[in-house]
This record gives C-alpha cells, sequence and structure tokens, in this order.
C-alpha cells in the first residue's frame, strides 16, 4: 500500500514508463524509413538486442531495489517494520508494488512499439509477436523483481550492484561466455520469448517456472531477511 | 580585537532583501554589527540561515547591500572568502575521508600551500581536541567529533571572522560545554571574531557580547549583551526546598518574585532590583527562613527578556506555557 | 508520586525491576538486556521497568539511549536478554505495534509526500479505524495544521521534529517512545511539544523521552533513567537524583565586598573543606555539605554585615549529574 | 637570559599559532582540488572497496597491452592489436572508468553536502567545474593514453633497431596523444555533466553508462532509417559518443572501417563542441546554485 503510494506518480515509476517507451522510440525512427526489414524483423531484433538484456532489468531494478533500498538508506524503514504487518506480508506487499509499477510500464513500452512499428510494410502475425513479447517482459518482471528485491535487503548500494550486474554480468559477459547463460535472466527471458514465438509452450513454460521458483525462493529469502533485520 | 576606531565593522547590511517565491526571507535588513562575538537568534524560519548565506556569497540577495569585514560581500566575494571560516549546520563532511585528509584539503582550499595545510591540519585538529583520532574515517565519527571536524575546517586557514551555525546541535551537555569552550577560545584568546547562529539563548549568553535577533526576517534586536559585573541589574535566586516561606520574607519588605523563564530550570527567581538594600534583604530573607541559598547572580538585562520582548507575541505565548509546564 | 531513589545496584523492589515505584506496574521491562555490535559493547546489564506516565531517558551522547529505544521498538534484537512491552515479546509479534508509536532519530522522511499524507499513511499501516480524522487530530495536537500541506522535503529541522511525532502518536498507542524530540527546534515549539509530552504523560500513557538537555528534561519528567556507557546509573525521581549529587563535594563561587572577612569566617566551619580567594572580590568554597553550607553563607554575612553580591555553583549546571554519574 | 648559569631552559608556546605565511591563488586551488578529486575517484587514501573496481579496470586495460607487447616480442611480424583496435577495444573499458569515476567526484561532493564548504571559500564556482574537469580528464588519461604510449613503446623497442624506430613512428605517438586526450577529456565532460545533476552515485552510473548504450543504438537506428540520404546518415554518428571515437581513431589511424567516410575535422569539433556544452551547462549549474 504504501510502496504503490510512494511510487505511483512518483519519481520511479516516471523513469520506469520513460524508460519502458524507449523501444517506442526506436519504432518511430523505423517508421520514419524502414530500413528494409519487416515490423517482425525489426521488433524481434528490438527485443532480443535492447529490451530483454539492457531496459528491462533497469525498469525492474529502480523500484526493486527503490522499494527497500531507499528506506534502508535514509533510515524511513522503521515506519514500515513497526506497524502491525506480517513480514511475510510486508515482502509480498513490497513485491506486488513493483510489479504494479514495472509490467504496466513494460507492457505498454512493447505495446507502444508494436503498434507503431505495425503500421510499416509487410506487418504480420503481430498479435502473437506482442503477446511472445508481453508474455516474456512480464516473466523477467516476476523474476528480476524478486532478485532485485532480496539484493536490496542484502546488499548496502543495491542500485550500483544491480547496474554492475546487468552491464557487466548479463550484457557483456553474458555475450562471450556460454557458462553464464545458464544463470542470466536474459537468457530465461528470451527462452520465455522463443518459446511463445516459435510456438513451442513447453519450453516456454519450463523456463516460466525455473523462473517462478527463483522468485518465490529469494522472496522467501527476503522475508526471512526482514524478520532478522536489525535497523540502527 | 575590539573596537578600534579604524577597523571595519564586522558585518553592514543595508535593506538587504532575500524572496524565495513568495516567501520574503529577508525583509530590509539594516545592521550594523561591532567587531564582537555576535550572536544570531531567532525562531525557525526567522532568516538567519539565510542570512549567513548571503553574507558569506553562497547565495546572492534580491536588493541591498551587505558589506562583511567592510567589503561588499557580491563585489568583494573572493577578497573576502580568504578570510572567512564557515562551519555550516547541515553534517557537511565527506563519508570517506579522514579528518587529517578532509581539514588539510579545506585549507589548501583557502589557498595555503600543500605542506603548510597538513600543518596546520594538526594543529587545529589537535586544538579542538582531536589528536589521535585525526587519521580515522569521519564516517565512524560521533556526533561530537563531527562537530568538532567542521570547526577545525572552518578556522584552520586562520580567518578574521568565523560564521558558525548551530554548532552545538545534537550535542550533550558536556560535549556542549567544551564545544561552547572552545569557542569562547577561538574568540578571546586567539581574536578571531564569531559569528554564531542558535536556538539556544544559553550559547549565545555564554559566548557572545553583542546579540542580533530576527523574527520573520526582520531585525527586531540588534545590541550588546553583557557589561561584566553589573550591579544594577535583576537578580536571579534559587533556594533549596519550599520557597514559599522565603519568597513571602521577600514580599513583606515590598519585593516581588516571578518565576524565570522559558530556558532556566523550573525552580529559578527573578527580583527586581531596587538599589543594595534588595541584596541585602535576599540574603537576611535566606538566613531567618533558613532556606539555603544555592543561587544568587545578577540577570544583567537577560538575553531572555530581549528576545521574549523582540520576537513578541509567540515568544509570550511560549513563556506562558513554560510557566504552565513548571507548576 | 515520588518514587524512592534507586540504583542499578541496589535490591530490585517489590515488582522486581528497578525504576518502578512498589507495586507499579512495568509498561516495558528490560531484564539483563546487552547488546554488542562486533566487538563494542553499547549496551550491558540492563535490568529495569518504565511505568505509566513521563519518563525521561538521559545520558551523554553515545551512552546508549537510541540503541535501547530501538530494542524497545522491536528495531535490533538484543544480544541477550529480553525485552518486553505489555508483558508481550517485541520482535516476534508485529501486532504489539499497535500500542507503540516511535518518533526515532532519523532526519529523513518519505520527501515526496506532504505532511498530512505521511500522518494518514501512518494511520491507514497502523489500520485505524478513522484514518483522515486520526491524522487531521494528530497534526492539530502537534500544532501543525498550517504546514501538513505542505511536501515533507522543505520542511524545517523543528517540523520534521513535530510530524515525525504526529505520526507516531496517529494510532493512539499506549508506549510512546521519542528519541531526542527537542533537538532542533526553536524555544517557542520546544515549548509547546514539552506541554505536549506532559499532557500524553498525564493520560496515562508511557512516554519514554530521551534528551541529553537536562534543564528541558526537569521540565517535563520527574522520572528518569539515566544511562552511562551502556548501563544503568540512576534511576527514579529527578529531584531525588538531584538531592542525592548534594551528598558530595561541591564547589561555590561567593562575590561580596569584603570576601576576606567573609572566607575566613567559614573556613573556620567543619563543613567548608577549602577556600581559595582569586583577586577580583571572589572566592571559591569546597565544602562536602552543600545545603548546609548555601544557609551559612547568608547567615554569616548577615552576622558580619557583609554584602552578598553573587553566589552560584561552580559545577551546579544541571551537567553536573552526569559529570558525577561518569566520573564514577 | 640564562647565561649566568651556562645552562638552558625555555617554555614553548604549543598553542594555536596565528598563519603568516603565504596564502595563494586560484590556480593553486584548482589543482589541489583536481589532485584531491583523483585521488578519491581512485580510493587512495580510503578502504580498499573503494580501489578495487578502478584496479581491475586498469588491469582489464594493461592485460592486453602487455600480451600485445608480448607476443610481438616472440613473433615480430605478428601485429596483435594496433592502435586502432586498441582504442576500439577500450572504449567499453574507457566508458565504465569514467561512470565510475565523475560520480565519484561530483555527485558525492552533493551527496556529502560539501558545495556551501568549497563555495564559502576563495575557489570559485567556475574554478570548481575546471578542477573537476581537470581531474576528470586527467585521471582518464591515464586509461587512454598511458597504455597506448606503452604499446608504442613496446613496438618501438622490439624493432631492430629501436631508437630509428621510435623515431620515425614519433607521429604516431601524436595520433596516440591527439587520440587518448580528445576520448578523456570528451567522455570526462559528458559524464561530469550528467553526475552534476544528482547527488546519487548509483544514478549517475546508470545513467551515464544506459546513456552510452541507448546512444549508440539510437544513432544507428537512425542511421538506417536514413539510408537514402547518405549525406544526412553519416551525421548520426554525432549523437553517439562510442561513434564517433571511432569515427575519429577511423581517420587517425587508417582504418577505413571504423571512419565511415566522416573527415577529421569533423568528428573532432564534434568533440569539442560537446566539451563546450557540457562545460557551459555545468557552469551555469553550479553559478546559479544558492
Amino acid at each position: 500500500m504504501l510502496t504503490v503510494r510512494q511510487f505511483s506518480g512518483g519519481r520511479t515509476a516516471r523513469l520506469a514508463l520513460a524508460l519502458s517507451l524507449i523501444p517506442a522510440l526506436f519504432a518511430v525512427i523505423y517508421l520514419v524509413r524502414p530500413w528494409g526489414i519487416t515490423p517482425n524483423e525489426f521488433l524481434v531484433d528490438l527485443f532480443r538486442e535492447l529490451v530483454v538484456p539492457t531496459l528491462l532489468p533497469i525498469v525492474v531494478l529502480l523500484p526493486a531495489t527503490a522499494a527497500f533500498g531507499n528506506e534502508l538508506e535514509d533510515g524511513t524503514l522503521p515506519y514500515l517494520l513497526m506497524k502491525p504487518v506480517t513480514r511475510l506480508r510486508l515482502a509480498f506487499g513490497k513485491y506486488a508494488a513493483v510489479l504494479l509499477v514495472t509490467v504496466p510500464a513494460l507492457l505498454v513500452g512493447v505495446a507502444a512499439a508494436t503498434l507503431v512499428a505495425s503500421r510499416g510494410p509487410d506487418a504480420e502475425d503481430l498479435r502473437r509477436l506482442f503477446l511472445a513479447m508481453a508474455g516474456a517482459s512480464a516473466a523477467g518482471a516476476v523474476l528480476l523483481g524478486a532478485v532485485f528485491l532480496l539484493v536490496s535487503l542484502v546488499v548496502p548500494r543495491a542500485l550500483l550492484a544491480g547496474m554492475i550486474y546487468i552491464f557487466a554480468w548479463e550484457s557483456l559477459l553474458g555475450r562471450f561466455l556460454p557458462g553464464v547463460q545458464a544463470v542470466s535472466s536474459r537468457e530465461y527471458t528470451l527462452r520465455v520469448f522463443n518459446g511463445l514465438w516459435d510456438g513451442d509452450s513447453a519450453a516456454a513454460s519450463n523456463a516460466v517456472m525455473t523462473m517462478v521458483v527463483v522468485a518465490v525462493v529469494c522472496l522467501l529469502l527476503a522475508v526471512w531477511r526482514l524478520r532478522g533485520i536489525q535497523i540502527n | 580585537m575590539h573596537a578600534e576606531p579604524n577597523q571595519p565593522l564586522s558585518i553592514e547590511t543595508s535593506a538587504l532583501v532575500k524572496r524565495y517565491g513568495d516567501v520574503l526571507a529577508l525583509d530590509h535588513v539594516d545592521l550594523a554589527v561591532p567587531r564582537a562575538a555576535v550572536g544570531l537568534l531567532g525562531p525557525n524560519g526567522a532568516g538567519k540561515s539565510t542570512l549567513l548565506k548571503i553574507l558569506l556569497g553562497l547565495s546572492r540577495s534580491n536588493g541591498g547591500t551587505a558589506r562583511v569585514l567592510g567589503r561588499d560581500a557580491v563585489v568583494h566575494g573572493r577578497e573576502l572568502r580568504m578570510r572567512v571560516g564557515y562551519m555550516p549546520e547541515t553534517d557537511a563532511l565527506p563519508d570517506n575521508a579522514t579528518a587529517a585528509d578532509f581539514v588539510s584539503h579545506m585549507a589548501e582550499m583557502s589557498g595555503l600551500p600543500r605542506r603548510a595545510a597538513r600543518q596546520r591540519a594538526a594543529d587545529v585538529l589537535y586544538h579542538v581536541g582531536l589528536d589521535e583520532e585525526r587519521y580515522r574515517l569521519v564516517k565512524g565519527f560521533s556526533t561530537g567529533m563531527k562537530q568538532r571536524v567542521k570547526l577545525a575546517q572552518a578556522i584552520v586557514h586562520d580567518p578574521e571572522l568565523v560564521f558558525l551555525d548551530e554548532p552545538t546541535n545534537g550535542l550533550d551537555p558536556l560535549g556542549r560545554e567544551e564545544m561552547l569552550e572552545l569557542i569562547d577560545r577561538i574568540h578571546r584568546q586567539l581574536g578571531i571574531l564569531v559569528v554564531l547562529s542558535s536556538h539556544i539563548l544559553d550559547d549565545v549568553e555564554r559566548v557572545c557580547d553583542y546579540v542580533v535577533v530576527l523574527d520573520g526576517g526582520r531585525v527586531v534586536a540588534s545590541q550588546p549583551l553583557h557589561v561584566p559585573d553589573d550591579d544594577s541589574a535583576d537578580l536571579h535566586v534559587r533556594v533549596d526546598g519550599n520557597p514559599d516561606p522565603f519568597l513571602d520574607t521577600l514580599r513583606e519588605v515590598g519585593l516581588e518574585a516571578r518565576p524565570a523563564g522559558i530556558e532556566y530550570s523550573s525552580d529559578e527567581f527573578v527580583i527586581a532590583r531596587r538599589g543594595d538594600q534588595t541584596l541585602d534583604a535576599i540574603r537576611d530573607a535566606a538566613a531567618a527562613t533558613g532556606s539555603p541559598l544555592r543561587l544568587l547572580r545578577p540577570a544583567t538585562r537577560s538575553l531572555e527578556d530581549l528576545y521574549v520582548d523582540s520576537v513578541g507575541v509567540g515568544a509570550n505565548g511560549a513563556r506562558g506555557n513554560g510557566r504552565g509546564a513548571a507548576t | 508520586m515520588t518514587k524512592p531513589f534507586t540504583q542499578a545496584s541496589s535490591e530490585p523492589d517489590s515488582d522486581g525491576l528497578p525504576g518502578l515505584a512498589p507495586g507499579e506496574e512495568a509498561v516495558i521491562a528490560l531484564r539483563g538486556v546487552a547488546k554488542w555490535y562486533g566487538e563494542v559493547v553499547a549496551v550491558s546489564d540492563l535490568t529495569f521497568g518504565i511505568g505509566a506516565g513521563v519518563t525521561a531517558l538521559l545520558g551523554p551522547n553515545g551512552a546508549g539511549k537510541s540503541t535501547i529505544l530501538n530494542m524497545v521498538s522491536g528495531l535490533i534484537a538484543p544480544s541477550s536478554g529480553t525485552v518486553r512491552v505489555l508483558d508481550r515479546p517485541v520482535r516476534r509479534d508485529t501486532m504489539i505495534y499497535r500500542e507503540i508509536g516511535l518518533a526515532g532519530e532519523q532526519e529523513q522522511l518519505y520527501g515526496s509526500l506532504t505532511g498530512r499524507e505521511f500522518v494518514r499513511l501512518n494511520a491507514i499501516l497502523q489500520k485505524t479505524p478513522d484514518p483522515d480524522g486520526a491524522a487531521e487530530n494528530a497534526i492539530a495536537i502537534v500544532d501543525m495544521a498550517s504546514a501538513a500541506g505542505r511536501a515533507l522535503g522543505g520542511y524545517s529541522k523543528g517540523m520534521r521534529q513535530r510530524i515525525k511525532v504526529a505520526a507516531a502518536l496517529v494510532h493512539d498507542p499506549r508506549v510512546l517512545l521519542l528519541d531526542e524530540p527537542l533537538n532542533g527546534t526553536d524555544p517557542v515549539q520546544r515549548a509547546s511539544l514539552i506541554a505536549l509530552i506532559r499532557r500524553l504523560g498525564n493520560e496515562g500513557k508511557s512516554v519514554v523521552v530521551s534528551s541529553h538537555v537536562l534543564p528541558e528534561v526537569e521540565r517535563f519528567a520527574r522520572n528518569v533513567l539515566v544511562i552511562v556507557n551502556g548501563k544503568l546509573a540512576a534511576a527514579g525521581d529527578f529531584r531525588t537524583i538531584r538531592e542525592r549529587m548534594d551528598e558530595r563535594d561541591h564547589m561555590v563561587r561567593v562575590r561580596c565586598d569584603d570576601p576576606r572577612r567573609l572566607a575566613a569566617a567559614l573556613v573556620a566551619e567543619p563543613i567548608t573543606k577549602s577556600i581559595r580567594l582569586s583577586g577580583d572580590g571572589r572566592f571559591v568554597a569546597e565544602t562536602n555539605d552543600v545545603r548546609r553550607f548555601s544557609l551559612l553563607v547568608p547567615e554569616v554575612a548577615k552576622r558580619e554585615g557583609i554584602r552578598l553580591f553573587e553566589m552560584q555553583p561552580v559545577d551546579e549546571s544541571l551537567a553536573s549529574v552526569f559529570s558525577y554519574l561518569v566520573g564514577k | 637570559m640564562s647565561a649566568s648559569t651556562g645552562q638552558y631552559g625555555e617554555i614553548f608556546d604549543r598553542g594555536y599559532l596565528h598563519y603568516g605565511g603565504p596564502r595563494l591563488g586560484q590556480t593553486h586551488a584548482v589543482w589541489a582540488l583536481a589532485r584531491y578529486s583523483m585521488a578519491r575517484a581512485l580510493g587512495i587514501r580510503r578502504p580498499w572497496t573503494a580501489k578495487i573496481i578502478p584496479m581491475l579496470l586498469y588491469a582489464a586495460v594493461a592485460i592486453p597491452v602487455l600480451i600485445a607487447v608480448g607476443i610481438r616480442a616472440f613473433f615480430p611480424a605478428f601485429e596483435f592489436l594496433d592502435y586502432a583496435a586498441f582504442f576500439g577495444a577500450i572504449f567499453l573499458l574507457v566508458g565504465i572508468f569514467v561512470a565510475m569515476i565523475a560520480p565519484e567526484m561530483m555527485s558525492s561532493d552533493r551527496h556529502d553536502r560539501l558545495l556551501p564548504l568549497y563555495f564559502s571559500r576563495p575557489i570559485g564556482r567556475s574554478s570548481y567545474v575546471v578542477a573537476k574537469l581537470l581531474a576528470a580528464g586527467l585521471l582518464t588519461l591515464s586509461m587512454s593514453v598511458v597504455p597506448a604510449v606503452v604499446l608504442w613503446f613496446g613496438n618501438g623497442l622490439l624493432a631492430d633497431e629501436p631508437v630509428a624506430a621510435l623515431r620515425d613512428s614519433l607521429d604516431d605517438l601524436g595520433r596516440i596523444a591527439v587520440a587518448g586526450t580528445m576520448i578523456a577529456f570528451y567522455l570526462g565532460a559528458i559524464a561530469l555533466m550528467i553526475s552534476s545533476f544528482t547527488g546519487r552515485k548509483s544514478i549517475a552510473v546508470g545513467v551515464i553508462i544506459l546513456g552510452f548504450v541507448l546512444s549508440e543504438s539510437l544513432s544507428l537506428a537512425i542511421s538506417e532509417a536514413l539510408r537514402d540520404q547518405p549525406d544526412l546518415a553519416r551525421w548520426t554518428f554525432a549523437i553517439s559518443p562510442s561513434r564517433t571515437i571511432a569515427a575519429m581513431v577511423g581517420q587517425l589511424f587508417d582504418e577505413p572501417d571504423l571512419a565511415a567516410d566522416i573527415p577529421l575535422n569533423a568528428s573532432l569539433g564534434v568533440m569539442a563542441v560537446v566539451i563546450a556544452i557540457c562545460c557551459v551547462v555545468m557552469f551555469a549549474w553550479y553559478r546559479r546554485r544558492d
């Protein structure tokens, strides 16, 4: 409750939405002068190369680390902890707030990009492509939201740590070292996307299952961490 | 350090105005403050910090002039800033530097050569009571130690005038005592002019000999504070136990006592002095009623009265509250 | 109302806890509490109870006052011992927070909210039946109605202190913990906060106020707990403690029109331990019974016809409570 | 005084003394601030946690250079890393390096509320910005120029006639200096400007890196979109620091693949203009602050 209010209309939510709309900007450029590729090709490229490795993690990182991290940093966390609310509800409330901010922002962004690109030549089956992107984005947010929430409770400068993870691990190493891919959120998000786009729903649901399990484990760890947290 | 005819005033302003949007933070402030230890008093939002910022050149006024040590704060800003020091109210300290590093860096920013800066940083930190701690990170310091570091950086370059914004904030009684002693020493032994902004009347009373009171962006008082051993001032007294017999005896000889006001403990009284007989009457009343006389001192023209008179309605209300709370 | 002066080392009274009058029920109870941070001991060996009314938690900076308040709030766990509020363990039972309000020492607040939204949010999270009414009420109590529509980010320190108190009492808790609430307030605001604290205490709430400004404490609390170096140094009635202090040696400065004669007369008395004359018509006397000495001076002066100009304790400043207890 | 007994004794006053030494001007203050900022950004006299990231980045840039020189020592004909490839490869590292040090220089002063302390001292607001720019630029030189010079030196020393080889390749050294200096001050100015807008270091780090990444994608996308207007499309490099640097390096070291027909003066001009804009923005921003 508190977090939703804190985010909605707040800087974090606006920033998340602004970042989510960057793909639409690229779509506009594409639309003005389509450079000999179909909207489908363009959107798939955009999603694989820009949204999944960079934008999606950042959009989730900002609110997720702000949820507890800001309050830890500026000492306002006691206002939440000293309320008749169980730690389980607190953690899930924050998590829900993060998803409430990020998932709509991501969907709006993907939808806007699809909508804009759909006016290009030879568009086909864009609805299915949109659903694949939307599903993968949501799955990515579910996973990363929980991971970053936990990180913000454990690591002192969570935002910086998250940035380094995104740029160094996911964007750089993930491309060159195949071993990294097995423990990379980008890889699983792309699996969901590929599964949905190629019609291989079994592959997609397998990936989603893994992501949900990791998310739940992270959340439970967050609850455990909140129970033992010491505030000075 | 005290007024010599050829030396410029410490602070001089005329018709100084500062607006923040619709709020008039300074409303045509005219000041002529002598070279002294100056206390700057006033409720929150009275304009104290705004005035300090303008005098330091941190903020531009919307009208009027401000001169510090005879130099215009805008025109001769740089020359002036070489001669002043500033201890801000906020915790303006780096997270990750040692006290010695930080203070010597600040000395260099004031133009001291590197080696002189390091040397003076070490000396000044020693004189503010940070000796072995000076090579530790400021981050782990207590409130009192942080305040000392802030004071050290304000005086490390040997300024002529130092602005201190709420230097005793957050300090416990011993820490406050030590800080006030330090400030007093800076002024009296080293001859550095002091401008001390504070909420706490007692702080100002302890170290200052001139006081400026601001309220609502206007100067409501600007005058000298102490006249040493003033034998014509009102008297503060406190007796042990039930004070009523003592007060009754005084009343019989026509002396009215009223409770001392807002900053003092509740069992002090103020007695208006009518010549030296009043002193004798108090002595005799204590002896006659067997009331141990724990305190007898001249109130001079008490700063508190001055504050209450000049800040007016609000403080009078508070005084009423204070008295109510004392009963 | 006067409670016996108790020291940590003395025998616990009938309720089993120092700090409580005989038969008084403990609202807050600490038993054998200690807290270490690594090798550093923040507080140790704390056993005391706090009942209804205002209690001042006194001590120098770094003595452990905030650590104690944070443990009572359940924000940190004691390394050993138990902390109970209303006979329930804090930290395991989050429902206890309906009865606890804390105005902590942290400076930052949710800067983008207005004062009213902030207080209302606290009411909602506390599941107060009428959050709007409760918020308005709390804001009115701390006298912030005129500024409640402004964003917290632009508040002055005094305003922040008051809005924090409003947020702490919005759900009408039985236990109110205020960490240095007077810090940074100007004399006017301070007086109104002091009046508020007294009123809450008179309503029967347990109000614990930490402070290091002793003259102010005197105005709202008779009952004090003095923490020095992480240990309970004194507990009980403020004046009783101050009177106990009279039993040690005191220094008194006297100014009169004939210091030599007065000093000579005083030094003959057994309670006068020493007298040091300074050239300016003053002398400083050391005595082991300051009350009798304070009576003796006017008596002797009257008898000898000496005029007293000034007489004041050298170390009476209430700060000496600390220096005394710290020095032990 | 003690001559009569032949013994010497004196008590010295160790109290606070007035300062009678010299008070230096702006130049001194600027250098002092630049030096202090560089030391802090590198984590000198700070806990080891502050040193890790700069040290890792230095290692990352030094290792390929050392390997290249090493390979050259055994297989003289085999040029593993030429200058253009070097500057192309280190863009990412220099970018991250700048994104780490610039917030440390600008944002932390805001976060720790040190600006009033600086601005109440003789060092003016413009000098403050100049000092920070100097610090960021000089420090980044250690990342861009120094390894390249090592490479140049190594290449020269491993030639058959080292002295002659070094002398003959002096023009290479000049190019290295130009490229490295421009990269350092160009990226430094951008990163400092971004950092000056926030007191939170992690936000600044994120915005800087994200800005570098997105601007490249954006500029490539626009240039694709403008395919049928190649004259216009060429100029899209100006939006992206990475492409601007690539264009400059390509022209300087004669690698047409990187340069994409952009004249050297154009890329250098763009960099100079961007540096100027960043400075103007920072001067205005800090002058305005109360």
